[in-house]
């Protein structure tokens, strides 16, 4: 028999001192409940099932529990009820099995004529229903939406939406009444029935266009809130009914986008809340950070929109972080719209990078990226180099991406693209993704009157410093390319790194690297063929010997491409009438398309989009 | 859209309450608890109450020992979400008169039927305090009178 | 050389911290949990040490603790984490019991441990005896004032001077750990035998003690052999701090100056190829979604004359198990769900003997989808009394003190498990369809 | 009917107001409990992390007491807020002063260690006269202390240091007559060298050896360490004094603090290395052969030894090993049992445990080790079993008389479907394929029907390796190819790269039925592919077929050697440094210092 009662079983737990000890308690008191359970004792199940939730709460197993709170459910009494369908609610979720039994149990409980027994089985449905669940009950709900009772009604319209979202093609059968909810004067199913109808229109563009024609009735439903005197019963500190009103703004966005006579239908209660909602107070920002929203989503008048960066502009120096952190955001999402509104708070904006809390650096490094311009691209880039110096690790790559894309597409000059993203590679060269390094290496093969200059500049790159890998490897492949270039030296303009480098000093770079502790098997492969690519381009005969050594040693390499290569080079000095046309410098990639969303972090679909260059192969 | 979960956690990190509005495995779910309660701990007073937890938000707040936590879409308004945890914490204080952590602890289940009454489906349904309370006292009414018809004491 | 100290639970939060050297900023701490949950997330499991932005994380787990040191440099990373250890040895001794609520109720004294035991994060006075006797947890009276003891500096550090006993005695205690693994087919993997000599020293002044054991390369050295008995062979030893370890090496003498009370002299080690002493097998028959069952056998495999006593067996069971029943020719079973195994106990085991005990549990229809089958060993627990697996035997303790007084020494051999483990064979599977 | 005026959350609320302003009142407080009560109060709040610097000149007023622990922590106070209060720490400095004057030796070394901690400009100058008296003070454990503060003056400022002689004192101190003082003496010395500019701080000399020596066998277990890590910069001058030093330093072996062990067996392997050079270069000196053959036996019981202790140690211990193997693959040779894994070891003790098993593989003990991995390979820890079946393979490669029974048990593995067992099976056997050629090929039909379930890309360029190199052998390579063609821009670069290669390979072997392929894998990796190595290796094999396919069938298809395993190892340099690190954190991570420390750059000169 179990040991404890509920209360003596919580109390014992708070008891323990050490995890351990409550380890023991509760597996000594599960396994007492599992063997209870055997016994199939009534009254003893409603006490366990009790115990062993409080057990599952602290994250212990309860799997065991499952079928007893099925039983709870058919149990007559309403205490066991309310447990068995809290105990579904926790231990169960669409995935189990033992969920499709749950269904007949559902549909007589909402069949029944407690009112709270049909809450129960609404509230079950409407949390963890399954697809299967979804198609069997929904006539049920259906047939519920109808329901006299407001307390039904509204739970009803919640349990639609779960089905809808479950199975969107069901969202017909609740159609007709969904709209006549929206009539409803009570507040709960007004809640609630524009949380079900924003969801069908968000799922279905004709469900759309029929409630374009309820804008008025939205309209009148949130004049007549934000109008209304006090109401005790929906007041939120001098705010009547707030979780109403953002309802309805958000469906009224939702209605306005892209339609123009819903637009217009909106613009006065709009301005209204805009100007006359408090904001002193959460409750009041709630309201008008959701108007903000709107007002940017829908096509708006320009007087309105002006009203709504105006109070972005408020929020952005607003001294709660929870506002600025919304302002924040909310430019974010206006920056493509409106970017010189949102060029003004620049200085905040940068500022917000240095802030304590690492919430609001983040929505600020997104927006000033956002901001970036071919006007301010120096200035801005300047900041955020600074800022990626000291930047948490988990920004980094984010940050490496966006600085690259941000100088592809603004950047005034090669020469300064080059200059920028050498200097990402060197802050961060751990943390670049691949098509960033692509770019780079395709910018300098393009870029030939800068190839002098920044096969130096990669060479004394790699002697202060091998561990930053994007680094490495745009070294490596840039000296393989170019290694005759690096060699023949030449100075720059204002340049004072030009200093002699001979064939062995760059062999001895590669062993150095191949030797280094952070050697992996990619840079390895770029090594080997950079080496190899060099025999080419270099003259000393005792240099190229050297190569074809360091190749030799990897032809028994474990790692397949390794050997591969080296087997494939070290074979190619068999060949010496075609070694060198067959590694002559490589041609050069095609001119991308410009990438024109700096903001996206997906690079993958801007690449490709350039033509072969190689003869044909075969005959 | 909507309410993903709803965890009260208090300052030692233990859990006092979840419930979860989206289908997860229980090892996501404890990953969730760990990882948020991690963040969530380590805040400090003076900063936001919203954090950025995958591809998801975190809104919470911290009334004295205990911390209310949510978990909702990118696009929703974290605003208004702290509205619902408060007011879902200003009907747990008319409930239990004083709420305090303990009432939590030991009348865990009542802190579940309570917010079932105000959230299904990660979604508002009631936005009177009083109808939540009406509900919820009469339910407690029908319990204990099954009660007494069997002659059991009260719990 | 740590640069701070950290204490924290199990969620992350600090506890207690002490900064050693000011050359890491204190929040570094802060990153030490998200680093730990990340490289769990990650498969690989978390090392005791990392390193993340130039500073270097090397922490131990003890209960619900975390103890965390951070350094800077290329430090000796064995030293920071025995000094750890270390922390956890004297917290303990001095509070029981090192737990989350024992460091809060005793921050004052941790705080002056941590000041004494560690000087600009190179490990100093490290002995709880030593520091017991000026880190008191009675407040400090003003009329008596501690001084640092001659011991904390001294050549003999852990002695203090001025001992007086009435009568002088000492206690030796000669325990043998046997580590067994034996796979699932029944084959020895592993048979290894860690001994431990441990003193009770309650001897006057500064004595000086000689140990003569019957070691083989003792023996040999010197050219005797083995007046009785055979010699054994230990294939490494360890000697307490007190015990001259150039003479031991010179000569194989054993030659200290104890400390006072209880302690630990030497521990050696030795690999034998002897049977097993208890000898389980077992044989495991399961109903998925409805039963399994055990049917075990015991053998003492050591001679007739001894007994092992307070044995016991234990036998790995899914975790959601129920409804135990058992059927033992001896002893008595019971299930101990908090380690989801069943335990056999039997007091008295008699060499030469062989005894079955049969199982039965429940499992529930619905299966702990979470929960991958696990498959942990049978371990067993046993002390057998006057008896030795190596045959290591004490030959003399010889006791000089100046002002020579007569003293006794006591010796006592055991026997008993050490990490003794069985792996449990696959289990005969019976796929029957239950309905739910 | 008042809810609406609930305001501000005072729920779930217990509120504490202006409790700063109630401490500082009982700070002032005219009775001593009270005060004492209220400094306990200020140090609790200080300890869950509340900021209670503002009571700085309210503590600091209770610095003068005769109550030790009172004293205690006010001193602890200070350290904490100094930094914050850098003016009112002056206020401090009689007080200390005084201190260092106290006839308890206890409260002289107190203050003396305080005030090295506290790392402010102001204070220091202060520090130097008392600091001068406590270097010479009667009591060792006083001049233990003051020998450490030496170190912390140093860092704050090495001029001062020098110039008031202190680092001179410390370098007498070696020769003081306690251990103790001895080795914070050398603790002290070692910490200056490292950090100064000269290095010559710290310079042994044949008569401090002797000394350190000495104070090796006396001091404690701590101090130990110490002394054999300052042995460390020592050359002997000859191998007798390397022999010599070998003599005093073996006995710690027999120590009970597993890094005292750790640093003798550094230590011991440092002066064999010495010896092994001497014996290069005068190669009759055969006695020193004999004796590091006896000290490499003497290193594996205390190593074996290690393993028996807390397991983040063993850890340490075991990544150590690994590299002690990696020089003197000899050592542990018989001890392979020991490292078998048992059930409660933590993961990260497995996982080096296995990597250990491997190198201690042989043709004797190989079976033993099959049955132990493949038990291994059905246990629920993911990483553990995927490093488990791949240390089958990895036999299988080092043993040949072992890799026909691995290949076996590798096969019954992927029997078992679990996908990430069967993936790994494939990478490990692409490399079986490679070591005994021509042997185990007829399992390859086995290994193609899995291609579907491939989802890592390391398994896939595996297969899509071995489809290429066997093509003529696969009735069906092309298809399985161009099953791999549609997604080629959405793979992996390593798997693209094997693409290319196979595709090639293919051609070559059938050219017939795959030159449209060969030419849209070509033009797919010069075209549409934007990493640079890829495009060149593409472009090398698009030349090499146009302009002379008989060229490039000899260049590609040539036949390969036998892999080796020492792809696997350390390359010796580095080797060599980590051994030269064993039980610092190098030696864990095998990476050298430079690589972690600061903010780990590393230049290509450094290498």
């Amino acid at each position: 028999m179990p040991f404890y009662r509920l209360k003596d079983l919580i109390k014992a737990i708070r008891a323990c001192k050490t995890a351990a000890d409550e380890r023991a308690v509760i597996q000594k008191e599960s396994a007492a409940i599992r063997t209870s359970f055997r016994e199939e004792n009534n009254d003893a199940r409603h006490s366990n099932v009790a115990k062993l939730l409080y057990i599952h709460m602290l994250g212990y197993p309860a799997h065991f529990g499952q079928i007893e709170c099925l039983k709870l459910v058919a149990s007559n009494r309403f205490a066991d009820k309310r447990l068995g369908y809290l105990g579904i609610m926790l231990l169960l979720d669409e995935n189990q099995e033992v969920l499709t039994l749950v269904t007949n149990s559902l549909k007589n409980d909402m069949n029944h004529s407690n009112m709270y027994i049909v809450g129960l089985a609404l509230c079950t449905l409407g949390n963890i229903s399954s697809p299967e669940m979804a198609r069997d009950l929904c006539a049920e709900v259906e047939k519920l939406l109808g329901s006299s009772n407001t307390y039904i009604r509204k739970k009803a319209a919640l349990c639609a939406m779960r089905i809808i979202r479950k199975v969107p093609e069901l969202q017909e059968n609740f159609l007709s009444k969904a709209k006549a909810l929206l009539s409803d004067r009570n507040h709960g199913v007004l809640l609630t029935a524009t949380t079900l109808i924003t969801e069908m229109c968000y799922r279905n563009s004709d469900t759309l266009i029929t409630f374009r024609k309820a804008v008025p009735l939205l309209v009148r439903h949130l004049k007549s809130l934000v109008s209304a005197g006090f109401s005790p019963e929906h007041d939120v500190t001098g705010v009547t009914d707030p979780f109403l009103q953002v309802k309805i703004l958000r469906l009224m966005r939702i209605l306005g986008k892209g339609d123009a006579e819903a637009s217009e239908a909106m613009n006065d209660i709009l301005a209204q809340v805009a100007t006359n909602t408090e904001s002193s107070k959460n409750v009041g920002n709630s309201i008008l950070y959701e108007t903000v929203l709107t007002i940017m989503d829908i096509q708006s008048e320009s007087g309105l929109r002006v009203l709504a960066i105006n109070i972005l502009g408020k929020f952005l120096t607003n001294r709660d972080n929870n506002i600025r952190y919304v302002a924040l955001t909310t430019l974010n999402k206006t920056v493509s719209i409106d970017t010189n509104a949102v060029q003004r708070h620049r200085n905040i904006i940068l500022d917000c990078l240095r802030d304590g809390d690492i919430s609001i650096r983040r929505r600020a490094l997104e927006l000033s990226f956002a901001l970036i311009n071919e006007t301010n691209v120096r200035v801005l880039t300047r900041e955020l180099l600074a800022f990626l110096e000291v930047a948490d690790n988990e920004f980094k790559q984010g940050m490496t991406t966006k600085i690259c894309l941000a100088a592809d597409r603004f950047a005034p000059n090669k020469r300064w693209h080059i200059d920028t993203v050498l200097r990402v590679l060197k802050l961060a060269g751990n943390y670049v993704r691949e098509e960033i390094l692509s770019n780079f290496i395709r910018l300098i093969a393009q870029t030939t009157d800068l190839n002098a200059y920044t096969v130096q500049k990669l060479y004394a790159a790699l002697k202060a410093d091998i561990s930053q890998e994007s680094l490495t490897l745009a070294g490596v492949w840039v000296i393989g390319e170019y290694g005759d270039i690096l060699i023949k030296g030449g100075c720059f303009e204002e340049e004072e790194l030009v200093k002699e480098v001979t064939e062995p000093d760059v062999i001895d770079l590669f062993e150095s690297i191949l030797a280094g502790p952070y050697a992996n098997q990619i840079t390895r492969e770029y090594v080997l063929t950079a080496l190899m690519k060099l025999t080419s381009r270099l003259k000393s005969v005792s240099v190229i010997q050297k190569i074809q050594s360091i190749l030799e040693e990897y032809n028994t390499s474990i790692e397949v491409e390794i050997q591969q290569r080296a087997i494939e080079y070290t074979n190619l000095f068999k060949f010496e009438d075609i070694r060198s046309a067959v590694l002559e410098r490589m041609p050069i990639p095609e001119i991308k398309e410009e990438t024109s969303r700096p903001t996206d972090d997906s690079l993958s679909d801007h690449v490709g989009g350039f033509k072969n260059s190689g003869g044909s192969l075969l005959d | 859209m909507g309410i993903k979960y709803v965890l009260l956690v208090s300052r030692q990190g233990k859990v006092r309450l979840a419930k979860w509005f989206n289908t997860l495995s229980s090892k996501e779910k404890q990953k969730i608890i760990k990882e948020v309660t991690q963040m969530v701990l380590s805040r400090r007073t003076k900063m936001c109450n919203f954090l950025e937890y995958k591809d998801e938000k975190v809104v919470y707040r911290r009334y004295a020992s205990l911390f209310f936590v949510t978990g909702i879409s990118a696009t929703d308004n974290e605003l208004i979400t702290l509205e619902i945890i408060h007011r879902y914490v200003e009907i747990l204080d008319r409930y239990f008169g004083n709420v305090c952590e303990l009432d939590l602890i030991f009348n865990f289940q009542k802190a579940y039927f309570v917010l079932d009454e105000l959230i299904i489906a990660g979604e508002m349904q009631e936005s009177s305090k009083k109808s939540v309370l009406r509900v919820v006292s009469q339910q407690d009414t029908l319990e204990e009178g099954e009660n007494s018809e069997k002659g059991w004491p009260e719990k | 050389m740590a640069s701070a100290i950290f204490a924290l639970d199990l969620k992350g939060k600090v506890l207690i911290s002490r900064n050693y050297r000011g050359d890491i900023p204190m929040s570094a701490v802060e990153k030490f949990m998200p680093l730990v949950l990340e490289a769990e997330e990650e498969q690989a499991a978390p090392t005791p040490c990392f390193t993340h932005e130039g500073v270097n994380y090397l922490y131990i787990r003890h209960n619900n603790l975390y103890l965390l040191a951070l350094t800077k440099k290329n430090s000796n990373a064995t030293t920071i984490l025995l000094f750890l250890h270390k922390l956890t040895e004297v917290f303990t001794e001095y509070f029981k019991e090192l737990e989350e609520e024992s460091i809060r109720d005793n921050f004052v004294i941790i705080y002056e441990l941590l000041d004494e035991m560690m000087d600009f994060g190179y490990p100093q006075t490290t002995e709880t005896k030593i520091l017991q006797e000026y880190i008191t947890q009675e407040s400090h009276k003003l009329e008596i004032q501690v001084r640092p003891p001659m011991a904390v500096t001294n050549a003999v550090s852990w002695r203090s001077e001025g001992i007086k006993y009435k009568k002088n005695e000492v206690f030796l205690d000669v325990i043998e750990s046997v580590n067994l693994l034996v796979n699932a087919n029944g084959n020895v993997l592993r048979s290894e035998i860690l001994g431990v000599i441990k003193m009770k020293c309650y001897l006057s002044g500064m004595p000086e003690l000689r140990l003569g054991l019957n070691d083989k390369v003792m023996f040999e050295s010197t050219g005797r052999s083995a007046s009785r008995g055979k010699a054994i062979e230990m294939e490494d030893v360890k000697f307490h701090q007190c015990v001259r370890l150039s003479r031991f090496e010179n000569d194989r003498t054993i030659s200290f100056i104890p400390p006072d009370g209880e302690f630990e002299l030497m521990s050696y080690r030795l690999n034998t190829q002897v049977k097993p002493l208890i000898w389980v097998e077992a044989l495991v028959e399961s109903y998925t979604g409805s039963r399994i069952e055990y049917m075990i056998k015991a053998k003492a495999q050591f001679k007739r004359r001894s007994t092992a006593n307070n044995v016991e067996i234990h036998v790995p069971v899914p975790d959601d198990a129920d409804s135990p029943k058992f059927r033992s020719s001896i002893g008595s079973v019971h299930y101990a769900p908090e380690k989801s195994c069943l335990v056999w106990k039997i007091k008295q085991f008699q060499g030469g003997k062989e005894f079955l005990m049969r199982a039965h549990f429940g499992l529930p229809s619905v299966k702990n989808v979470d929960d991958p089958d696990k498959k942990p060993p049978i371990g067993v627990k046993f002390e057998i009394p006057y008896f030795t697996t190596s045959g290591i035997q004490v030959r003399y303790l010889k006791i000089v003190e100046k002002s020579g007084y007569q003293a006794l020494p006591w010796v006592r051999y055991i026997t008993q498990n050490g990490d003794y483990q069985l792996r449990l064979p696959e289990s005969i599977k019976n796929n029957k369809m239950t309905p739910i | 009917m008042s809810d609406f005026r609930v305001t501000k959350p005072k729920f779930f609320a217990t509120t504490k107001k202006g409790e700063n302003y109630e401490l500082r009142a009982d700070l002032n407080s005219e009775y001593r409990d009270r005060r004492k009560d209220a400094i306990k109060k200020v140090i609790a709040n200080m300890t869950v992390g509340k900021d209670v610097s503002g009571l700085f000149p309210d503590v600091l007023k209770n610095m003068q007491t005769e109550d030790l622990e009172q004293k205690k922590l006010v001193y602890l106070y200070l350290m904490n807020y100094a930094k914050t209060q850098p003016e009112l720490v002056i206020l401090a400095v009689n007080t200390f002063v005084k201190d260092t004057d106290d006839p308890n030796p206890l409260i002289r070394a107190l203050a003396i260690r305080t005030m090295g901690c506290i790392r402010v400009e102001k204070i220091i100058d202060y520090l130097c006269e008392p600091l001068r008296k406590s270097l010479k003070d009667d009591n060792p454990y006083v001049r233990k202390t003051a020998a450490i503060c030496v170190a912390k003056l140093y860092e704050l400022n090495p001029e001062l240091a020098i110039e008031n002689g202190f680092v001179a004192v410390l370098q007498d101190m070696v020769s003081d007559a306690n251990p103790m003082v001895v080795a914070n003496a050398v603790t002290a010395l070692a910490e200056i060298n490292e950090t100064s500019t000269t290095k010559d701080i710290f310079i042994i000399n044949p008569s401090t050896l002797t000394k350190l020596l000495v104070a090796l066998n006396e001091c404690t277990e701590w101090g130990r360490i110490a002394i054999l890590t300052a042995l460390g910069d020592y050359r002997p001058l000859d191998s007798k004094e390397a022999e010599h030093i070998v003599e005093r330093v073996i006995p710690q072996f027999q120590h009970v603090n597993g890094s005292v062990v750790l640093s003798a067996i550094k230590e011991v392997n440092r002066q064999n290395y010495i010896l092994e050079q001497v014996i290069m270069i005068y190669m009759r000196i055969i006695k020193n052969d004999e004796m590091i053959r006896q000290l490499v036996r003497k290193m594996a019981p205390p190593l074996v030894t290690l393993l028996a202790s807390a397991p983040e140690v063993q850890y340490v211990a075991l990544r150590n090993i690994n590299l002690i193997l990696q020089k003197r693959s000899d050592i542990l040779q018989n001890e392979m049992r020991v490292f078998f894994c048992k059930y409660n070891d933590p993961p990260y003790v497995k996982l080096e445990k296995l990597e250990i098993m491997i190198k201690l593989a042989n043709d004797k003990n190989v079976d033993q080790l099959l049955s132990e991995l493949k038990e291994y390979a059905s246990e629920v820890d993911v990483d553990f079993v995927r490093k488990s079946v791949r240390a089958i393979g990895q036999c299988a490669i080092k043993i040949d008389e072992a890799s026909e029974r691995c290949v076996n048990v590798l096969l019954d593995l992927i029997n078992t479907k679990v996908n990430y067992v069967v993936q790994e099976a494939i990478i490990v056997i692409k490399d079986i394929f490679r070591k005994y050629p021509n042997k185990y090929e007829g399992i390859i039909p086995a290994l193609c029907q899995n291609l579907d379930a491939l989802d890592e890309p390391e398994a896939k360029a595996s297969l899509i390796w071995i489809i290429g190199e066997y093509a003529e052998r696969i009735e069906n390579a092309d298809e399985l190819i161009v099953t791999f063609l549609d997604t080629f821009r959405d793979e992996n670069s390593q798997v693209q790269l094997q693409l290319v290669t196979a595709t090639v390979k293919l051609f070559l072997k059938k050219p017939q039925e795959t030159q449209n392929v060969v030419q849209r894998v070509l033009q797919i990796a010069t075209s549409e592919c934007d990493n640079p190595d890829i495009r060149d290796r593409a472009y090398v094999y698009w030349r090499l077929l146009s302009t002379d396919p008989q060229a490039a069938k000899a260049v590609v298809l040539s036949d390969k050697p036998v892999i080796s395993i020492e792809g696997n190892a350390l390359n010796g340099l580095l080797l060599e440094e980590l051994i030269s690190n064993i039980s610092s954190l190098a030696s864990v991570y095998h990476k050298p210092p430079e690589t972690f420390l600061g903010r780990g750059r590393f230049g290509a000169d450094a290498v």
